[in-house]
């Protein structure tokens, strides 16, 4: 997809290809979904030998459009991390079809058609599996929490369904190791208001709420709130009982502070990393494809986190339950009961 | 002869020193984080000057221009508008809904989309208007109550009623409301920019919704000072006493110009509406506040919130590029946004002050001609 | 002894206007002494020099023999100068207290302000002066003549021994007039100098120890009151003879202009301001309202006009009754406005003079062509209003803020006029200017009511009003309580009936 | 009519304990109905107070800045200011130090809306949303140059933020004295499960048990504004710079420098709600956008406070008790019985309005009233976004009733010329 413009140079070089990383609003440094694909980027360049460059959008999102048109000039492949790049992703990879365009949860299918098919051969899009990791950190607090009383915030609801699919599987989880578990659930905010993912005050406020109200462990899916929910766990262990958070995407217990690290019990893997890194080693190799690739328990595509070694007592049965699910034993519901 | 270039100068002078005031503390910016402001400079007018980024710039400037101008509607009322933001999202949500539902001939489909945006957008700033004169709410107030009302709450709301198709498969698909049909969309005018350009590449569609832009401009600039009702609207905002003596109801101005700014602001979602043809789950925000800026820098005047709307767009797409080679941190895009419109303001105010003195000196000088 | 103020070649320009041209003036300690001028001869900006609020570009300033430059009005008192000025500055939310201590209040540890021993040296202060006044009322609730002595309070507070009076008898009436010189008076016999402007010359004469008086700028003569008549200082003054409005021959007709029936009007907090008022107005008739200020004349005007309610009884203009119509309505059927505050009511002051002219009218041509407005056509008829009523300007697209007082006053009676009006309503509109402006006004008005113009005068300068008027009507706490005939009536019989003195009497 | 004018007599302090002696025994009812207690418990009143300090300090700041006559739309700006500085000085220097260098990084935007409105003549409001533009671009940059270091810093949100200690009353909520645990007065009461007794000790006990001390010194601001404003001389030369500038200026005050003052104390309140909304109180973390609204909020809190001290408290409670406990409210019952609160506080402004024979206020009243009380009734839980609006609507329907009753600064707003008298 290059003119006139001279920013083309090294793309098509043979040996060196050239990625763009596109990411979400607000860019590398949320230690969640960005750091992640940034993750897999680096160990490309480290494995690979390819070279990459980054760019996020403009706080409204609206100039998604043109750096993706800036990526598809400057290099081989564009990867876009975020659903919400789908549309920008379709319209400009039909324009550059000589630019491989990968996109981070979204399936990039054209569901106007019946079946469904891919935008195009240069587009491919992933689809995480995320109710099944959910469902595996939800048997974890099942089987930690010693009220018998659980929690799940969500960041923001209304988004197409994607938060409630982490719901869901949380939801099934517990309940397939205690079905008479209590869930208490709650949404920071309901779209098109976003600030439920970028709200600690909201997440720690509603975070104490539920460890009052007897919860003993909160699994949150709200991205930056859930720095909140961290506060609240240790808020609450300073105070009353000891009680747990469980972090999504990537291993927060890394991430995190020192002085909220031992609150986290585990956390919902998203391997943004995994499909990053796959994007740019299909086009290394020469095999990218259209179309969706499915990231679920099976290839390790979601999963848990171990740090902290919170959980290693019961690692064993997680595995039960991960086994059960790649067998198709458990079938875990997208949509929360 | 002195006095003419001087007026000229004057004119200028303002937004000629907000602009270099501007630069310069972005260059010193620039400089403390380490990189060179000409290279940044350079490469955010290389890239401006390709014709694809120009076409970008448009279509990020119409949606700015319209929000600029539904706040300075408010503004020449002494108004206050700060709930562009809220206007603008209810009346897209309603519109992007009822274009879906109906099927109407192409001409009537986009009339009447525009015109629900405009009713909605209108109807929702006007309750501030009525709130105002009859219940003394202040506007300022009130607006941000509003802004925050529509948003989160009766958006919100609507959006999970009039998700298409129902509940979402857990594989996605975007979501949003039912899609318009194409008769409800404008085809963008690619061909019109291309009578004076070569062809624009990259599948780049410029939006038509520039075209409602520019007629809501001279329509602004007509209503406002051709007609006797934008007399009436400019008299009471400029000394709402003497306009009540001079048979002009200010709550009737306070409420109309009210529902004049909410109906513009309400077609500030057009151009990403006609781009998607539903209402998403995420649109663009942010537009609501950006406006007031570009009016703010624009004077309230039709072409100067034009030219506040481009430089806003060019700054603002002038940040993919700065990321791409590199050459800034877009974060001073955000900067020189904020000192762009303070500079302005001042310089404004500073010129303002000198040709008051002007005015008074000559008004003085006739006076004493007149005495001799 | 050295003078208790003498300045010595005292300049200070504005833009364009050089309000003080090598002004001289020298004070004897313990004097009153009056300084005279028109409009605009630069008095206030003289005092507010000396009083430290603005500084003079040239000149030397001395106080008893020591020469002094001050570069806030805080040098000045700590100097013993004291000013109350032209316009009040009381914060109507603070209280009596509040207003007269600050800028010297006396503070306990942690900057508290002990109230106490304010209050007290407040009694001390007001015993001595005879103010009557409860310290811990707020100021908004004081009358006119209280607010006054308040600020003459003020200014004795801080020990003043120098006191600056600009125009304090501007918003007072006869009797209160003689209550504020008894005042000057007796502070002149505590050891007081007082320096005090004033344009009325009667006024002027019965009190002042010296005279000085200022034209354009310059000091044409300082003067003792029993070398002088009130003439010749007039003469000093502008130049020439001073003009009077003169009644001449009635052109009263038999056919009604404006008739006020029984009308009530409430203020905003609903009690009664017009109380059950009747007027007629005929025309080619002037009928003048006399009054203090505040006592319903304002809302009397706003209920004609149409900018407030009437409460009950009806208003007939030209025989139709306009009692609930709006102000529009009331302005197409032939009703002209002069408005009392002409930067508040009257102009819209960021917009060239054109715009204007148009206020008020803009519907009607010339200024307008159903909703379009008609840019020419306003342009043209305000160049008709610039030659015709004398409005001195370079030109018609400036701002109404660049002319001066005079000539935008001159603007409003020509905007007004220009629309031959059956029937205009005007409060005070020769307030505020100078003597030749206010000759072409009265002029104006004389010549339209000879066209056939019913006119409402409101003024409270009571010569223009015994001048000008066919018929007085005094209004005293909202009701009319006496019609008089301007040709045997005095302006202090004029203040008697104002402030209610003559109906006691007669009771 | 008696017990209104009855009411006027009782002094200030008296009167607002026992409106809010009604309020909680009100919430005490209506939570009967719902099954909830959700209403009156301690954690409540404390999320309440979360809530309500910045908005308050907000308001403050706002206080300060209108009293002198300088309409402050740009506190939420000075807020964003106040939330990084306030980050980034408690990280390096300790959470003290972070209150105190998030109120300077605040009084910086103070300092600059001063020079734009005093010393430039702009206007108020154009050089506030100036200033609302500037700061978050501000903070954007200093992320990128500064955040970007740290480890576990981004461009958009800080590392942890420690903060300041907590504080527990001894005796009534059971704080230690020494090392001795003192008796828990209040919690012992709230225990016993009284009638609203114990509903009361249940709130009160939020207020007093393990609250942060940036809250403390939030809270001591309002009775030290009230003082600062009405007894010393610096806050009676404050007023006179809203209320009649001019005046001052002849009593040889220098108004410029009051003005300016008082600008610069506004940005640095606000930038202290800024800090502390940072701080571990609230979210013990950075983050852009974290102000959320709040300085726009902390303006219709000083309008509803009618530019008092207590007035903007008040109006702080009233917003931050719906937000908070629309946060906690799990369950979605306290936020459903909240509308009949609505319904009761809307008929008793319809009994004001009809004693007051305010025909539309009453009819106003009666619809609002009768709508909630109808949603009420027909619904057994109210949809997510209501909570998440409540508090706006309660703030735009109290303003709706008592706008017209507010008086602001005679001068406030106006632009202010040395030596134009
Ligand atoms: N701040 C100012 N800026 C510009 N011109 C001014 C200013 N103050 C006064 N002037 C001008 O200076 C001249 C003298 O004004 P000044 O107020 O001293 O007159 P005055 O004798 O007090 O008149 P009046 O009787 O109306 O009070 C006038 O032409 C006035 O317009
Ligand atoms: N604050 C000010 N700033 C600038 N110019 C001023 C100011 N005040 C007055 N002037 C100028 O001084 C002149 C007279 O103004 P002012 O309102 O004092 O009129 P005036 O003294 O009543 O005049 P006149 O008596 O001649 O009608 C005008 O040219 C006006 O522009
Ligand atoms: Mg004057
Ligand atoms: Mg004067």
């Amino acid at each position: 997809g290059n003119d006139d413009s001279t920013t083309d140079a090294g793309a098509g070089d043979g040996d060196s290809i050239t990625v763009s990383l596109i990411y979400d609003i607000g860019g590398r440094g949320d230690q969640s979904f960005n750091d992640s694909a940034y993750a897999g980027a680096l160990r490309a360049e480290e494995e690979l030998g390819i070279t990459f460059t980054e760019a996020s959008p403009n706080d409204d999102g609206s100039n998604r459009a043109e750096l993706l048109q800036l990526g598809a000039d400057a290099s081989d492949l564009v990867v876009a991390v975020g659903f919400l790049f789908e549309g920008d992703v379709a319209a400009v990879g039909a324009e550059n079809p000589d630019t491989s365009f990968g996109v981070i949860d979204s399936v990039m299918l054209d569901f106007s058609q019946d079946p469904p098919v891919p935008y195009g051969e240069n587009i491919a899009g992933t689809g995480f599996r995320e109710e099944q990791g959910s469902f595996l950190v939800g048997a974890a607090a099942a089987l930690k929490s010693e009220s018998g009383k659980i929690g799940f915030i969500g960041g923001v609801s209304g988004v197409g369904g994607l938060i409630e699919r982490f719901e869901a599987g949380y939801i099934a989880g517990a309940k397939a190791v205690n079905p008479d578990i209590e869930i208490l659930s709650e949404y920071v905010t309901a779209a098109p208001d976003f600030d439920g993912f970028n709200a600690p005050d909201r997440g720690k406020e509603i975070g104490l709420a539920m460890y009052e109200d007897g919860a003993d462990v909160v699994y949150h899916a709200a991205g930056g709130t859930g720095a909140g929910l961290f506060e609240a766990a240790k808020d609450h262990s300073d105070m009353a009982n000891r009680v747990w958070a469980i972090g999504v995407d990537s291993d927060q217990y890394l991430t995190a502070d020192p002085a909220v690290q031992e609150f986290i019990l585990t956390s919902m893997l998203k391997r943004v990393d995994v499909a990053v890194y796959t994007f740019i080693k299909a086009v290394v190799d020469g095999t990218f494809t259209g179309g969706p690739t499915t990231y679920d328990l099976a290839i390790d595509g979601v999963g848990y986190s171990t740090s902290g070694g919170f959980i290693d007592d019961i690692v064993p049965q997680l595995e039960e339950f991960k086994a059960q699910i790649i067998a198709g034993d458990i079938v875990v519901p997208t949509v929360p009961e | 002869m002195n006095g003419t270039t001087r007026r000229v100068v004057l004119a200028v002078a303002a937004p000629v020193a907000a602009l270099a005031f501007a630069i310069g503390l972005s260059s010193i910016v620039l400089l403390i984080s380490g990189s060179n402001p000409l290279d940044a400079y350079g490469d955010m007018l290389k890239h401006a000057s390709k014709l694809e980024t120009q076409v970008d710039i448009l279509n990020r400037a119409t949606p700015l221009y319209l929000s600029g101008v539904a706040a300075a509607i408010g503004f020449r009322m002494n108004l206050f508008n700060i709930g562009v933001e809220g206007q603008y999202l209810f009346a897209f949500i309603v519109a992007a809904y009822v274009g879906g539902q109906v099927s109407l001939p192409a001409a009537l489909h986009v009339t009447v989309i525009i015109s629900v945006a405009m009713i909605v957008g209108g109807a929702y700033s006007g309750l501030a208007g009525a709130l105002k004169v009859t219940r003394g709410v202040n506007e300022v107030i009130s607006t941000i109550m509003l802004n925050a009302i529509a948003i989160s709450g009766i958006v919100a709301w609507l959006i999970t009623e009039w998700q298409a198709g129902g509940e979402i498969s857990a594989t996605g698909g975007r979501v949003g409301t039912e899609p318009i049909a194409g008769s409800g969309l404008l085809p963008d005018i690619n061909s019109w920019l291309e009578l004076v350009t070569r062809d624009i590449r990259q599948g780049k569609e410029l939006t038509a919704v520039l075209l409602v832009a520019v007629a809501v401009g001279l329509l602004y600039h007509v209503l406002l000072n051709r007609t006797v009702f934008g007399f009436d609207l400019r008299a009471s905002g400029m000394n709402p006493t003497a306009a009540r003596a001079g048979g002009i109801s200010p709550k009737r101005m306070i409420v109309a110009s009210m529902v004049l700014s909410g109906a513009v602001a309400g077609l500030v979602g057009l151009p990403e509406l006609m781009d998607t043809g539903f209402f998403p789950s995420n649109p663009i925000k942010g537009l609501g506040f950006a406006g007031i800026a570009v009016a703010l820098l624009g004077r309230n005047h039709p072409a100067g919130i034009a030219l506040g709307a481009l430089i806003f767009a060019f700054l603002d797409i002038s940040s993919g590029i700065l990321q791409v080679t590199g050459a800034a941190s877009r974060e001073i895009v955000q900067i020189m946004q904020g000192v762009i419109i303070l500079a302005a303001v001042v310089a404004y105010e500073v010129v303002r002050r000198i040709r008051e003195r002007d005015e008074a000196a000559s008004a003085a000088a006739a006076l004493a001609v007149g005495a001799t | 002894m050295a003078p208790a103020i003498e300045l010595i070649g005292i300049t200070k320009r504005f833009p364009g206007v050089i309000a003080n041209d090598d002004v001289n003036l020298r004070v004897e300690e313990g004097e009153i002494h009056a300084i005279c001028g028109e409009n605009g001869a630069g008095k206030s900006t003289l005092m507010k020099i000396l009083y430290g609020m603005q500084a003079a570009d040239e000149g030397t300033m001395k106080i008893r023999g020591e020469e002094v430059s001050f570069s806030s009005p805080s040098e000045a008192i700590e100097r013993g100068i004291g000013m109350v000025h032209q316009h009040f500055m009381l914060a109507d939310q603070l209280t009596v207290l509040e207003n007269v201590i600050i800028g010297a209040e006396p503070v306990k540890s942690g900057g508290r302000i002990d109230f106490e021993n304010a209050r007290a040296h407040l009694r001390e202060v007001g015993d001595a002066y005879g103010l009557t006044i409860d310290p811990d009322d707020l100021v908004e609730r004081l009358e006119v003549g209280e607010r006054q002595r308040v600020e003459i309070i003020k200014v004795l507070y801080r020990g003043a021994k120098i006191l600056i009076l600009d125009e304090p008898t501007a918003v007072l009436v006869p009797q209160e007039v003689d209550e504020l010189f008894r005042n000057m008076r007796d502070l002149r016999a505590d050891g007081a100098t007082i320096l005090f402007i004033d344009h009325k010359l009667d006024e002027v004469l019965e009190i002042a120890d010296t005279i000085t008086v200022l034209r354009q700028g310059h000091t044409v003569a300082t003067v003792k009151p029993d070398e002088v008549s009130a003439g010749d200082l007039a003469e000093l003054m502008v130049g020439s003879e001073l003009p009077t409005p003169q009644t001449t021959r009635s052109t009263v007709t038999d056919e009604v202009g404006l008739e006020v029936r029984d009308l009530t009007v409430l203020d905003d907090d609903e009690r009664p301001v017009v109380e059950h008022v009747s007027v007629t107005v005929h025309r080619g008739e002037i009928v003048g309202i006399a009054g203090v200020e505040g006592n319903g004349q304002t809302e009397l005007t706003d209920a004609i006009m149409g900018t407030r309610d009437a409460a009950s009884g009806h208003i007939v203009l030209l025989g139709h009754d306009i009692t609930t119509t709006s102000v529009r309505h009331r302005r197409q059927q032939g009703l002209g406005y002069v408005p009392q505050d002409r930067h508040r009511e009257g102009l819209l002051l960021a917009a060239p003079l054109w715009e204007n002219v148009a206020l008020g009218h803009q519907t009607e041509p010339p200024y307008a062509h159903g909703p379009w407005l008609d840019r020419a056509g306003s342009k043209a008829r305000t160049e008709e209003v610039r030659e015709e009523f004398d409005v001195r300007t370079p030109n018609i697209d400036v701002a109404a803020h660049a002319l001066s007082g005079g000539n935008q006053q001159k603007l409003i009676i020509g905007r007004e006029l220009v629309a031959n009006p059956s029937v205009l309503i005007a409060a005070h509109p020769t307030r505020g200017i100078d003597v030749g402006a206010q000759a072409a006004v009265w002029d104006a008005i004389r010549a339209a009511r000879a066209a056939g113009m019913a006119t409402l005068l409101i003024s409270a300068d009571l010569d223009e009003l015994i001048g000008l008027s066919d018929t007085i009507v005094v209004m005293l706490r909202g009701s009319l309580v006496a019609t008089l005939d301007p040709t045997d009536v005095t302006p202090r019989d004029l203040g008697a009936y104002m402030t209610g003195a003559s109906l006691e009497e007669a009771s | 009519m008696i017990t209104f004018t009855r009411l006027a007599q009782l002094p200030a302090w008296a009167r607002w304990m026992l409106y809010a002696a009604a309020g909680i025994f009100v919430l005490t009812v209506v939570q009967g109905f719902d099954d909830t207690e959700r209403l009156t418990t301690t954690s409540s009143s404390q999320a309440m107070l979360r809530w309500a300090v910045p908005i308050m300090l907000a308001g403050l700041g706002g206080l300060y800045s209108e009293r002198a006559g300088i309409v402050n739309i740009g506190l939420e700006g000075m807020m964003v200011l106040g939330t990084w500085f306030g980050a980034w000085g408690a990280i390096n220097y300790g959470p003290w130090w972070g209150l105190a260098i998030g109120a300077l990084g605040g009084s910086f935007g103070g300092l600059l809306h001063a020079v734009a409105t005093v010393s430039f003549g702009v206007d108020h409001i154009i050089s506030g949303v100036a200033i609302n533009v500037l700061a978050p671009g501000i903070t954007r940059f200093l992320s990128s140059e500064i955040l970007t270091g740290y480890d576990g810093g981004s461009i958009t949100q800080s590392p942890r933020v420690p903060g300041v200690g907590r504080f527990t009353l001894p005796f009534f909520a059971g704080g230690n004295v020494g090392s001795w645990e003192s008796p828990d007065l209040l919690g012992w009461v709230t225990k016993k499960d009284w009638f609203f007794l114990s509903d009361v000790t249940s709130l009160t006990r939020g207020l007093v048990a393990q609250i942060s001390f940036a809250t403390i010194i939030a809270l001591a601001f309002v009775p030290l504004t009230a003082w600062v404003i009405w007894k010393t001389r610096f806050g009676l030369r404050l007023r006179i710079c809203g209320e009649h500038p001019q005046s001052g200026e002849s009593q040889g005050i220098d108004i410029y420098r009051y003005k300016y003052i008082a600008v610069t104390i506004s940005g640095a309140l606000a930038g202290l709600g800024g800090a502390i909304i940072v701080s571990p109180e609230l979210s013990g973390i950075y983050q852009e956008g974290q102000t959320n609204g709040r300085g726009f909020i902390g303006l219709a809190a000083l309008i509803f406070g009618n530019w008092r001290p207590g007035g903007i408290m008040a109006g702080s409670m009233l917003f931050g008790y719906p937000f908070g406990l629309g946060l906690r409210d799990l369950g979605g019952a306290g936020s459903h019985s909240l509308l009949l609160v609505n319904t009761i506080a809307l008929a008793l402004v319809l009994v004001w309005a009809v004693s007051r024979g305010r025909r539309v206020d009453a009819v106003l009243a009666g619809i609002l009233g009768a709508l909630a009380a109808l949603w009420y009734f027909l619904s057994d839980t109210v949809p997510n976004w209501w909570i998440n609006i409540l508090p706006f609507v309660i703030v735009l329907v109290v303003l709706v009733f008592f706008s017209q009753r507010l008086r602001m600064p005679a001068a406030d707003g106006q632009i202010y010329r040395r030596g134009e008298t």
